[in-house]
């Protein structure tokens, strides 16, 4: 290990160390973050739910969008998987169906990012993804 | 120095800063009760464990109350003495004390000189509460030749642990255990003889209870005394004389000598002589072999041992045994002055009366312990017979003086016997730090240069620090002369001469603080070393008094060397007047 | 770092690793290897948290999952279902005792939501033995903030503002201690760590030090650089294996760093810790004692002044603070004082961390705010007494403190509050006790320890602690008179005001208080000799109803000691005098006419 | 107590240990806390040799020794019982747990039985509260332990 010799050495390492840590951190504070959950249940998977997940997970830490992104079980809407619910802070959750990577990072720059509203929004009468594990 | 105003149940007082309230109150005449706390301002000795918590005051603002003996005084102080909060608690934890304590007072050696008892007096207990569920802590007892151990008497001052390991640096004892069944011990809770005690006595000389008393041989005595076959002679050291008025309600510094001697006739001693005149004897032997190394080293011998240390006190002896078994070589060989005198008595002066061995009893009253001890060590004893049969302390020559229904106060003054009986101021000043060296001084003088000493009052050697040096000159040649008292101090004199720091040609070496006068077997000084100081006085002036000041001057030595020992160092003295040392390990 | 999408976070503290926490470790880590998830999902050992009632602990990041009583035989099952499909194994979940519903998340717990880490912010969240974890999450910022930025005076200045006292027991502010202890002159001073917790039934300092050491050793250097030591002694309880490794591990990787050693951060100053190892004595918690410990002797206090501020370890300056103390430092830096001195009660700031024990729910290790109430913590946090048992008594501060109750349970706790209530802060130990628990038995346990860590320096409390433990004794053996409790509150004043250390003058503390609010239940036992809470086995009193005994003389046969008689099929009596109380009668007695009171 | 006769490598080993603290007197504890490890328990014997190699007094070692609840002048079983009688462990019934293991073992808190398999001690706290009461046997630790499994458990222990 080389010495840290410096506070401005400190704080640059602490930049580099924080990105491992960041998924620890939000976690704390659920609440203030924009949430997307993934379904991860076999249907989810064999329609390439992992490679969304990926994709997100970079996304968000590339763009350092304060989000964080979960995994759930089944939503219940094989024929649309994957599926991914977004909460954001504020608003009331929103499920896309058919997400794959191209149309996750859309979803990241304009609904996330910008607000603006998409297609493959599945109209739902659910209340959170929580109710159907 | 900054000063301080406080005020004292009510009174004003300035003090400078550093004072404690204990001793600020001492100032306007408040006598605020301790139990552990211990100083012996002249001998720079304290023990301030702030352990007893009888000391206690209410300073005003203060949460809880104030140990006085270890709080110092701070500017607007305000503290009370004596109001119901400090009385209750105060006799609260005397109580508290008293209720781990045997209820033994009535028989206990300690009994009426005991501080516990004073304090228990003074406070006006007459009741222990809740005393009936009370566990005591008990330990096993510990009888050795000089002194007994009872620490169920004790309370945990924490006097003996200072004394043994600060001011002695013995390290014989320790605090040992935890929480109530605490206790001041040796090691693995053995006996003191396993231990490395040297017998100095000292943790007996502050035992505000009655826990470390002296080994008491007074009824020996008494039998001895009484059978009609013996012959029973007794010999007084030097510092006895200094202090036994003390336990007659003289003023210290008093000297009782003709009375003492009276009391011993009376006794029915069948003669009663002078330890002094054996301290001339170990003059004559001490300083020929002081002279031999001096004049062996100036002469350009590379082997000879310097300096040469003085022998005299058994716990001294006991003490460079168990520390220092590389130096056995170096001290003197001679003989101590009780132990001269009982080989003297029991191979001279039997021949001269006419008596068996066995028929004569020798005994000694000391200022010690150690000589207790000393006087049953091996090579002290000829065919199971020793030189000296009994040693009892200045307390214990008191108590049997107080039996036997003799108004010391009344009785005459009396001379003692010849010959053992005559003794030179030389021999007096053995009793006090300093003296034997001066006294060895005055002989080796003379006997060195030729010339007559006019000047016999060495100042220089006098005083009661803890380490002394001087540089006599012997008429051209510089006598480099080292004087410790209490052992911490020869430690240090000592380890300065091993590191090379100091070069002496003489040293001498006291265990007790003030040299034998502050001995464990004196009269208790309660913590008042005032009292030691008075007794070196009393010393100086019987010196001053005295015809003679020269050992070498006293007839009777004179004699003695005449008709049986030939010359000072003769094979004759070798055999009875000294001694050999062996190595202890204990530690 | 690697980026994991997952993070299941693994109690490693003491608790937890008795129940085979290790092993969890294992099955997870081969698990997540077998089914090819070690880029996805990270397994990290941490510090406690807190909930050790019902560990071993396992925590799913990021959707804060959390599993309790994990077995090691649950792990497959864990990272097939949850890690794997993303389905919560919800026999796992913590189980509500009220509603009896699964909780999904540790922030939905009610253990957790009124609570406030500042000491334990990294307890149960990083990996105590990798410093980078500490890094990541602005460890060592404080500490080169303060190098770089400001002056000692500067730095204890803000410390001072933030009204942190000291959380070994005593509350003396944190920043005035500093401040003395860098006035006074010396070639040498040092910084000591208090980690020799020995009040039975707290652990926080152990746990911080074990899930997070990094922030003693940089509170450590902080506190060097104010009072201007270069070296740190960590005293610590050589019961404390775990903390003892995690620390010399925190130690070895700050030195490789650089940020204890010679130079730190490129500042002029220097600074490094040893550790010194406790042996098992109570009192070495008190200031003084402590430091003759670390000098090799015996571990007795002295009278302070002079404080170790003046004269300390090896006579030289000396600051002592305690784990907890220390823990709070570089968070006060990091977010300010006002951030600080804005939680809590007027005079005492910030968080408290306490060890919740006894006859509760929820046993664990908390911090709340300074002015929660004691109800918040015994029924939201706590969640309620065990076994729907009435609350009686709630004990605070250890041996020290004293026992508080129902009409307490409303006051904000915070360290002047609890003394009012006739009790102390201490080092935060926080037993509850249920209707069974007999008061003077409680204040008796608690004299027993006292009797036992006596240091037996000083006689009110070598003898005094002794005597009212017999009493005690005493009086729940049923020979107690109306007089002895007068005379336990007297004497019990008396060691209060007379010991030398803050040992004995706080021992009585449980008497004191026990006596004051149960008093009843002590004239009970001495007058009636009568145990209201059915606890002291002497004052049972067994008697035979003589409608339904059918004399069977099956409990004569059972009695051992021959105090039952009658004639075949007559009620039988009990002889109270030869009776002792062993219960075997009532156990025997087919007809339940055997009375207990 | 007992004591142990002392070999030249038992009085090599403790001067190694002293050596390592540089026979400074300050580390005492610690020397004592190497050589409990090294042989242990602490008979006489080994406080003398130390005593001796830091140049302080037999007494001291041994008023250290009985100070710390830590050390023991007696060896411990093959197996040492700790019963946690710590306050979380007291109010959730130790006290009994302790009764019964003096019972099946037949020996006081702090004694070892006859054939020196087991031993039993009580300690304060190991913080595992949660688990209360909790005995710990050598380094295993035993939670929520009832009077009636004090048997199984030490059945458990065929050595």
């Amino acid at each position: 290990m080389n010495k840290i010799k410096s506070l401005e050495d400190l704080r640059k390492m602490k930049q580099n160390l924080e990105h491992g840590m960041n998924i620890r951190e939000k976690s704390n504070e659920p609440e203030s973050l924009v949430q997307i959950r993934v379904a991860m249940a076999t249907c989810g998977i064999a329609s390439g739910a992992r490679t969304v997940m990926n994709t997100l997970v970079e996304k968000i830490e590339k763009e350092k969008i304060p989000a964080v992104v979960t995994q759930g079980g089944c939503m219940g809407y094989c024929y649309a998987e994957p599926t991914i619910e977004v909460r954001v802070p504020g608003k009331d959750p929103v499920v896309f169906g058919y997400v794959d990577s191209a149309k996750a990072i859309e979803i990241v720059e304009k609904y996330i990012v910008n607000g603006e509203l998409l297609d493959g929004i599945i109209p739902t009468n659910y209340k959170t993804i929580n109710d159907k594990n | 120095m900054e000063n301080i105003k406080i005020k004292i149940d009510n009174i004003d007082v300035e003090v400078a800063k550093g004072t404690t309230i204990y001793q600020a109150a001492k100032k306007v005449g408040i006598d605020i009760p301790v139990l552990c706390y211990l100083n012996l301002e002249h001998l720079n000795i304290e023990s301030r464990p702030g352990g007893c918590r009888i000391c206690v005051v209410e300073v005003e603002g203060r949460r809880n109350l104030a140990p006085s003996c270890s709080t110092e005084c701070t500017p607007g102080m305000v503290i009370n003495t004596h109001n119901l909060r400090v009385m209750n608690a105060r006799k609260t934890v005397l109580e508290l004390i008293l209720s781990d304590h045997p209820k033994e007072c009535l028989t206990c050696s300690s009994s009426g000189q005991c501080d516990l008892q004073t304090l228990s007096q003074k406070m006006g207990i007459r009741e222990i509460h809740a005393v009936e569920h009370a566990e005591m802590s008990t330990y096993r007892k510990d009888f050795s030749p000089a002194l007994k151990r009872d620490m169920d008497k004790c309370i945990m001052c924490r006097r003996c642990e200072t004394i043994c390991n600060e001011v002695q640096t013995v390290g014989a004892l320790s605090a040992v255990n935890r929480g109530f069944m605490a206790v001041v011990a040796p090691a693995f809770e053995q006996d003191l003889v396993d231990s490395p005690c040297t017998f100095c006595g000292q943790c007996v000389a502050v035992c505000p209870t009655g826990a470390l008393t002296p080994y008491d041989d007074t009824q020996k005595v008494l039998r001895a005394l009484a059978d009609p076959t013996k012959t029973v002679i007794v010999q007084t050291a030097p510092a006895v004389r200094a202090a036994l008025g003390e336990e007659f309600g003289l003023e210290p510094g008093t000297l009782v000598t003709g009375k003492m001697v009276a009391a011993l006739r009376s006794l029915g001693f069948d003669k009663v002589f002078d330890t002094d005149f054996a301290a001339d004897l170990t003059i004559m032997e001490e300083g020929t072999e002081l002279l031999g190394r001096i004049s062996k080293f100036l002469k350009g011998d590379k082997d000879v041992k310097l300096p040469i240390l003085t022998s005299c006190c058994p716990a001294w002896v006991n003490f460079f045994e168990e520390y220092y078994p590389c130096m056995l070589d170096i001290p003197s060989t001679a003989r101590s002055p009780q132990q001269m005198f009982g080989s003297i008595a029991k191979n001279y002066y039997t021949q001269l009366m006419g008596v068996k061995r066995e028929d004569l009893v020798v005994v000694s009253v000391m200022p010690c312990l150690a000589k207790k001890y000393e006087c049953q060590r091996e090579e002290f004893i000829t065919d199971g017979n020793p030189d000296v049969d009994f040693s009892i302390s200045t307390r214990e020559l008191a108590s049997l003086i107080k039996s036997c229904n003799m108004n010391f106060d009344k009785l005459p003054d009396e001379d003692f016997d010849n010959p053992l009986g005559e003794s030179t101021g030389a021999g007096v000043i053995f009793g006090v730090t300093g003296g034997v060296i001066e006294a060895a001084v005055r002989t080796a003088y003379e006997i060195h240069t030729g010339k007559k000493l006019n000047k016999v009052d060495f100042t220089e050697l006098r005083g009661l620090e803890g380490i002394r040096m001087a540089t006599i000159d012997f008429d051209g040649t510089p006598i480099h002369i080292g004087i410790a008292h209490q052992l911490g101090n020869a430690r240090k004199l000592l380890d300065g001469i091993r590191s090379g720091m100091y070069n002496f040609h003489a040293i001498e070496i006291m265990a007790c603080p003030g040299g034998c006068i502050g001995g464990a077997g004196q009269p208790l000084h309660h913590g008042d070393s005032s009292i030691i100081k008075a007794r070196s006085e009393a010393i100086y002036r019987e010196d001053s008094q005295k015809k003679l000041r020269k050992s070498h001057e006293n007839p009777y030595i004179i004699k003695l060397y005449e008709e049986f020992l030939g010359h000072p160092m003769s094979e004759k003295a070798h055999h009875l007047l000294h001694t050999h040392y062996f190595e202890k390990d204990k530690i | 770092m690697a980026q994991y999408k997952m993070h299941l976070l693994v109690c490693g503290g003491t608790g937890c690793r008795a129940s085979e926490s290790e092993q969890i470790v294992e099955n997870l880590k081969s698990e997540i290897k077998n089914l090819g998830l070690e880029n996805d999902a990270q397994v990290v050992t941490t510090g406690c948290f807190g909930f050790c009632e019902k560990g071993p602990i396992v925590k799913i990041i990021p959707d804060n999952t959390f599993y309790t009583q994990v077995k090691k035989e649950d792990c497959a099952e864990i990272i097939r279902e949850h890690v794997l499909k993303g389905r919560k194994v919800s026999r796992l979940l913590y189980e509500d005792p009220e509603t009896q519903k699964h909780i999904e998340d540790s922030k939905h717990m009610g253990f957790y939501q009124k609570q406030m880490r500042i000491a334990l912010r990294n307890c149960g969240f990083i990996d105590p033995e990798n410093v980078d974890e500490y890094i990541a999450r602005d460890g060592y910022a404080a500490l080169g903030k303060i190098l770089s930025e400001m002056t000692p005076e500067e730095a204890i200045d803000i410390l001072k503002k933030s009204g942190l006292r000291g959380r070994g027991g005593g509350g003396f502010p944190t920043g005035l201690k500093w401040e003395i202890a860098s006035k006074n002159k010396a070639d040498q001073k040092y910084v000591v760590c208090n980690a020799d917790e020995g009040d039975p039934g707290a652990f926080m300092d152990r746990s911080i030090l074990e899930g997070d050491p990094h922030s003693i050793i940089e509170a450590m250097a902080i506190c060097g650089y104010c009072i201007g030591a270069s070296k740190g002694i960590v005293y610590i309880r050589a019961e404390y294996p775990l903390a003892i490794k995690r620390l010399k591990v925190a130690a070895r990787q700050a030195r490789e760093y650089g940020l204890l050693g010679e130079q730190i951060l490129g500042s002029d100053f220097s600074f490094d810790i040893e550790l010194r190892y406790g042996a098992g004595a109570f009192v070495c918690g008190e200031e003084t004692a402590l430091i003759h410990s670390m000098e090799g002797l015996r571990g007795e206090p002295t009278v302070k002044p002079p404080f170790p501020a003046e004269k300390g370890y090896l006579g030289k300056p000396t600051n002592v603070n305690n784990v907890e103390t220390f823990a709070n430092v570089p968070a006060i830096y990091l977010k300010g004082t006002e951030w600080y001195s804005s939680i809590g009660t007027e005079k005492s700031k910030g968080t408290k961390v306490f060890a919740l024990a006894g006859k509760i729910n929820n046993v664990g290790l908390i911090e709340v705010p300074m002015g929660i109430t004691l109800r918040e913590v015994i029924y939201e946090i706590g969640g309620g007494i065990k076994d729907g048992k009435k609350f009686k008594a709630v004990q605070t501060g250890g041996p020290s403190g004293g026992c508080l109750t129902e009409k307490h349970l409303d006051t904000p706790i915070d360290f002047d509050n609890l003394i009012a209530a006739g009790s102390m802060m201490g080092s935060g130990g926080m037993i509850v006790m249920d209707e069974d628990d007999c008061m003077v038995s409680v204040a008796k346990f608690y004299l027993e320890f006292t009797v036992e860590e006596s240091c037996g320096k000083c006689a009110p409390c070598r003898i005094g602690n002794k005597r009212l433990h017999e009493m005690l004794e005493k009086i729940t053996s049923g020979k107690g008179v109306p007089e002895d409790i007068e005379y336990l509150k007297n004497l019990s004043r008396v060691i209060k005001d007379t010991s030398l250390c803050g040992l004995g003058q706080t021992s009585p503390n449980p008497v004191l208080s026990t006596i004051e609010n149960f008093y009843d239940e002590y004239l009970a036992h001495v007058t009636e000799r009568i145990c209201p809470a059915g606890s002291c086995k002497a004052l049972k009193l067994y008697t035979i109803i003589a409608d339904k005994c059918t004399g069977c003389t099956a409990c004569v046969r059972a009695c051992p000691v021959d105090a039952i008689t009658g004639e075949k099929r007559q009620p039988h009596v009990i002889d109270p005098d030869k009776c002792i109380r062993c219960g075997a009668c009532y156990e025997k007695c087919k007809f339940t006419a055997i009375h207990v009171q | 107590m007992s004591n142990l006769k002392l070999q030249e490598c038992h009085i090599k080993s403790i001067h190694d240990i002293c050596d390592s603290y540089k026979n400074d007197p300050g580390d005492l504890i610690k020397i004592l806390h190497s050589a409990q490890t090294h042989f242990g328990y602490l008979p006489e014997s080994v406080q003398r040799v130390i005593a001796k190699r830091l140049k302080i007094s037999v007494a001291k070692v041994y008023g250290v020794v009985t100070f710390y609840s830590f050390f023991t002048m007696t060896p411990k079983g093959r197996h040492a019982i700790s019963v946690c009688m710590g306050t979380a462990c007291y109010v959730r019934g130790a006290e009994k747990v302790v009764d019964e293991f003096k019972k099946q073992l037949n020996i006081k808190v702090g004694g070892v039985t006859e054939d020196g398999k087991f031993s039993l001690d009580s300690l304060r706290c190991v913080g595992a509260c949660g688990l209360a009461p909790v005995v710990l046997i050598g380094e295993k630790v035993y939670g929520r332990v009832e009077p009636g499994q004090v048997k199984e458990i030490l059945d458990s222990y065929t050595d």
